[in-house]
C-alpha cells in the first residue's frame, strides 16, 4: 500500500483534473478520487458536480448515468483497470497465465462504451508496475485510439500513480512520461513499465501539493468524507498527526 | 387482496426449466431458493447490468446454463468464486458484455425492437466474442461505423419489491433496474416485504412505483432478500454473506452450504429459522 | 443556494434564435412569455410528444421556423387555431411524426445514438412526408422491413418543476416527459414554482426527482404555468385560456393579445398584475 | 349526438370486447369505452387492467406506455379517427377539401405506430356516416394490412357504431358487416357506408345488452365513473329514470 504523503499527492493530482463547472464520476469505493473531487469543489471548482454524489440526487437505475456518459456531458470519469498497454488499451477481464489458462476477473463493466464516451478518461492506480503497464493487454476490454470511421467523444489523458503522470499522446497513439513524482527518478518510472516510455512535451517533475490544497484537504475535504470512508479518513488523520 | 397474489411456490412454477431469467441487482432471493428447491435447471440468466450473490448462489445449485453480464462478482467480497469455477471447469457459458449493452439491449426488447445501434465497442475484443453484434457503416453518416447488437427480451423477470399496495403496485428503490427489467421481460414476477394498504401515500426521494400492469404474479416474501438488504429496510446480513463466501471457496463445501440451507429447508419460513439459529440473526 | 440560479430573463438568453427548441407539455409559460419579450424568432420546436398552448402560443408571437410533433392542439378547446392558421398560410413548418417516434428519437438522442429502429408505420403515408425515415431489411431477420429514423437530441430543453431544493435537483409530476427530455437535450433550463431545503423530503406516488446534473441553470418563477396549471399546486385558468381561444379567433385580435399579455408586461410581476386584473384570478 | 339506449349498447359492446386478465387501454375523454372497461371488470373481468386508471398507478412519462404497447402487452386499445377506409386504412391528419386544399386536423398522435403494436385494435365511432366510411381515406395515418415483410403484433378487428358492429376481414384485407343492432337494417347501415359492406361469416343481428349488464351499467359502473365523467353519468341516469 502506498504512503499516506502519496496518496494525498495522487488525491490532489485528481483534483487539479477538475474544472468549474464539470460533470463528473469517480466511482465507488475509490477514495482517492474521492477525495480529489472533494478538494477541486473546496478549491476552484465549486459547481463541478459529481453523478449520484454529495448534493446531486440520485438517477433511476443505472442506465441513466449511461445516457449522460453517451450524451457526451461528462467531462471526466476516472477509471481503473487490470492492465494497459503503450498504445492506452485498457483490459478490465482476463488475464493469460503462464501454464496458458486464462485467469477470468469480474468483467468489462461499463468501460468498453464509458472508454470511448467521457470526454477525458483518468486512469487511477495505486500501484506502478510492469504487470499493470504492458507491452500489450491480454484482451482489449476498450481501445484508446481514434481512427476516421470511430465516432467517440473523447478518450484517456492522464494516467496517475505513485510515481509519476503519464499521458496519451493520440498523435502517437501511445503513453508518454508527462511528469515524475518528486523523490523519483525516469529511470525508476521506466523499470516499472513495462513498455518504453517517451518524455512527453513539457515534461518535469509533478507540481508537489502547495499548502492551500493540503490545509483544504485536511480540512473539509477529510471532514464531508468521514461518513463514506471512516477507515480512509482515519489512516490519512493518523499519519497528519505524527507525521 | 388482487389475484395477483399468490404462494412463492406457485411464482416459482412460473419459471420452467430453460427460461431466460432477468434478475436486477435487489434479488428476490426467497424466490431464488424455491426455484433451488423445486430443482429448476438450464436457466439462462440475464443480469442487470451485473450479477452479485443471486446469481453465484444460483449458478453453485447447478440451476444455470448460461450467464449474460457486465461482470459477476460478489460485491465487497471480491470474485464470484461458484461462478468462475464453474466457468473455469466449463458447466456453465459466459456471454461476454457491458453494462450499457445490456441496459440498451433490454430498452430496446421493451420498446419491441429486435436491435439497437451501441456507442463505442470498436477496437475491443468483446466483437470478437459477440458475432452477433455487427458493425455496420452509420445508416445516417456513413463516414463513421456504428455497432449493432440485438435486443434483450428475456422471458421472466424477477424482481424483490420493498412494499406494495393490495392492488399490486410495487415500491422499490431507484437504485438499481427493476423498472427497465420490467418493462423488458414477457413475464414480470415480483416478491414484496409487505402489502399495505398506505403504500403509495408516500414516497422517499429515491423510490418509484412500478405499476402493477407490468406484473403477472405476486408473492409476500417478508425478509425476502436475505442473505443481502433490502432497500432502508434492512442492511446485508454480513455475518451470513461471511458464511457463504467461506463455503464457496470449494465446490465440496458450497454443495454442502446449499443442502443445508436450501435443500434442507422446506420453505421460507424454515430458512428464516436456520438463518436465525445457525446463519446469523434474521 | 448553487450559482445554477438565475433570473428568468438570464434563462432567456441561453435560447439564441435558431435554437433547436423542446417542450414537454408542463410548460415553463413564464420562461416563454420571457423569450417572447425578447423578440425570439427561428425556433425549431420539438414537442414532447404532443404540443398545446405553449406551442401555439410560441408560433403564435412569430418566434417559430418548425414545429416537430405528435399532435398540436389546445387540449379540451380543440385545434391549436395560431399553429393551424399560420401552417396554412406557410409560416411555420410542420414535421410530420408521431408520439412514439419522438419518444424513441429522444431516447436515441439521450443515448448519443444517430438513429433508432422505430416498429410499425410501414403502409403510413407518414413515411412519403419523411424522406429522412428508412425502410430497410432488419439486419437481424432479413425477411422483414424495419423504420429507421433519426435521434433527437435537441439544443436546449425548457422545463417547469413544482419544486426544487437549494442544490438545483427539482421535482416534477411523472405525467409528461421531463426526464427524457432533460436526458436528451444539450443544454437544460429549468424554471421552479419555489425553493425549499425540504423540497425532496417527501415524493406523492406521482412525482419524481430530476437530478441536478441535468441542469445548466435554474430560475425561480412563481405561479410559470399560468395560465395552464402546475399538477397538484393548481388547477388551468380556464377564464384565461378562455381569453387566449377567443383571441386566437383571428391573426389580429391574437397579435393585440399577444402584444397586450406579453409585450405589453415588462417582467412576470407585471404579468401577474395584469392577469389578476384583466385575465383571470392568478 | 346518439341517445342514450344506443350509448349504453355501444358500451356494453366495448365491454364484451374486454377479456378477464388483459391489459388494455381506453383513451382520455371517452366515456363510453371507459363504461365498457368498467363493465366488463365488474362482470367477468375483475383482472382486466386499464393502463393509468383505476387502482393501476401511473407510468413515468408518455413513453412508458409506449414501451408495453410495441413490447406486445397490450391485448386491446380503442381508437378513434377521422376517416376509415375498406381497407381498415385510418386517418387522423388531413382531409382534402373540396376547393383542392387539405384541411389539418391534430397530428397522428401514435396510431402510426400503435395501430400495429396492440394485438386487437377496437374502433369506436358515435356516428355511422359515409364521411367517415370512406372508399379511400386522404391520408393513410395508419394501415391495417398485413404483408410478409411487415411485422405487427395485431391489428383493426372491429368497429363499433350506433347502427352496427363492422369487422376488419385480414384474409380479404377489408371490412364487413359483422352484426346490425336492434332496429336498424343491413340497407340503413350501407346507406351509412361509403363502401360496399359484404356481409362477415356468421352475420346476424347484435346481440341487446342483458338485463345483467344493464344492472351493473346502472350500478357500479355509473357510480365509479361520476367523478371522472360527471356529466356523462348525469347524462345517462337522467335517461333512466324518464325512460
Amino acid at each position: 500500500m502506498s504512503d499516506v504523503r502519496t496518496d494525498e499527492l495522487m488525491a490532489v493530482l485528481c483534483a487539479r483534473q477538475i474544472h468549474d463547472w464539470e460533470r463528473l464520476a469517480a466511482g465507488a469505493n475509490s477514495p482517492i478520487p474521492a477525495a480529489g473531487v472533494r478538494l477541486a469543489q473546496e478549491l476552484w471548482a465549486p459547481n463541478a458536480r459529481e453523478a449520484g454524489s454529495g448534493d446531486v440526487a440520485p438517477f433511476i437505475g443505472a442506465k441513466e448515468f449511461t445516457q449522460l456518459i453517451q450524451r457526451g456531458k461528462v467531462d471526466l470519469f476516472f477509471f481503473s483497470a487490470v492492465q494497459l498497454d503503450r498504445h492506452g488499451n485498457m483490459n478490465l477481464q482476463y488475464v493469460d497465465l503462464p501454464d496458458g489458462r486464462r485467469r477470468r476477473f469480474q468483467g468489462a463493466f461499463a468501460a468498453p462504451i464509458y472508454y470511448y464516451s467521457a470526454k477525458r478518461i483518468v486512469m487511477f492506480r495505486t500501484e506502478h508496475t510492469p504487470r499493470f503497464f504492458v507491452d500489450q493487454v491480454d484482451y482489449v476490454t476498450a481501445s484508446a485510439a481514434s481512427h476516421p470511421r470511430l465516432r467517440r467523444h473523447g478518450t484517456l489523458t492522464d494516467i496517475i500513480t505513485p510515481l509519476a503522470v503519464l499521458r496519451y499522446n493520440p498523435e502517437a497513439a501511445g503513453i508518454e512520461l508527462a511528469s515524475v513524482h518528486e523523490g523519483h527518478t525516469v529511470a525508476e518510472v521506466q523499470a516499472a513499465t513495462g513498455f518504453s516510455l517517451p518524455l512527453a512535451d513539457g515534461f518535469g517533475t509533478t507540481v508537489p501539493p502547495s499548502e492551500q490544497e493540503l490545509e483544504a484537504l485536511h480540512g473539509p475535504v477529510y471532514d464531508s468524507m468521514a461518513g463514506l470512508y471512516p477507515q480512509f479518513v482515519a489512516r490519512m488523520r493518523s499519519e497528519e498527526k505524527v507525521g | 387482496m388482487a389475484e395477483l397474489y399468490r404462494s412463492l411456490a406457485e411464482l416459482a412454477e412460473l419459471v420452467p426449466d430453460g427460461t431466460r431469467l432477468c434478475l436486477p441487482k435487489q434479488y428476490p432471493f426467497a424466490l431464488l431458493r424455491e426455484l433451488v428447491r423445486q430443482g429448476r435447471r438450464d436457466l439462462d440468466i440475464v443480469a442487470a447490468p451485473t450479477g452479485n450473490f443471486g446469481v453465484d448462489f444460483l449458478v453453485a445449485a447447478g440451476a444455470v446454463r448460461s450467464v449474460e453480464a457486465g461482470a459477476i462478482h460478489l460485491n465487497e467480497y471480491g470474485f464470484a468464486l461458484n461462478f468462475n469455477r464453474a466457468w473455469e471447469a466449463g458447466q456453465v457459458r459466459f456471454i461476454e458484455s457491458s453494462c450499457p449493452i445490456i441496459e440498451i439491449g433490454l430498452h430496446a426488447g421493451s420498446a419491441g425492437l429486435s436491435f439497437t445501434p451501441v456507442p463505442g465497442l470498436i477496437g475491443s475484443d468483446i466483437l470478437r466474442d459477440r458475432p452477433d453484434f455487427l458493425v455496420v457503416p452509420d445508416p445516417y453518416d456513413p463516414e463513421v461505423d456504428v455497432v449493432l447488437a440485438p435486443s434483450i427480451a428475456p422471458d421472466v423477470a424477477l424482481i424483490h419489491g420493498l412494499r406494495a399496495d393490495p392492488h399490486g403496485n410495487v415500491v422499490c428503490s431507484i437504485y438499481n433496474d427493476e423498472r427497465l427489467v420490467a418493462q423488458a421481460s414477457t413475464t414480470v414476477l415480483a416478491t414484496v416485504e409487505e402489502v399495505r394498504e398506505d403504500a403509495l401515500d408516500v414516497l422517499a426521494f429515491d423510490e418509484q412505483v412500478i405499476p402493477s400492469i407490468y406484473f403477472d404474479a405476486l408473492a409476500v416474501a417478508p425478509r425476502g432478500a436475505h442473505p443481502l438488504g433490502a432497500h432502508g429496510l434492512y442492511e446485508d446480513d454480513h455475518a451470513a454473506l461471511r458464511i457463504y463466501v467461506q463455503a464457496a471457496k470449494s465446490a465440496e463445501t458450497m454443495r454442502n452450504y446449499v443442502d443445508r440451507v436450501v435443500r434442507g429447508t422446506a420453505d421460507e419460513a424454515e430458512y428464516r429459522r436456520l438463518a436465525v439459529e445457525e446463519l446469523s440473526h434474521v
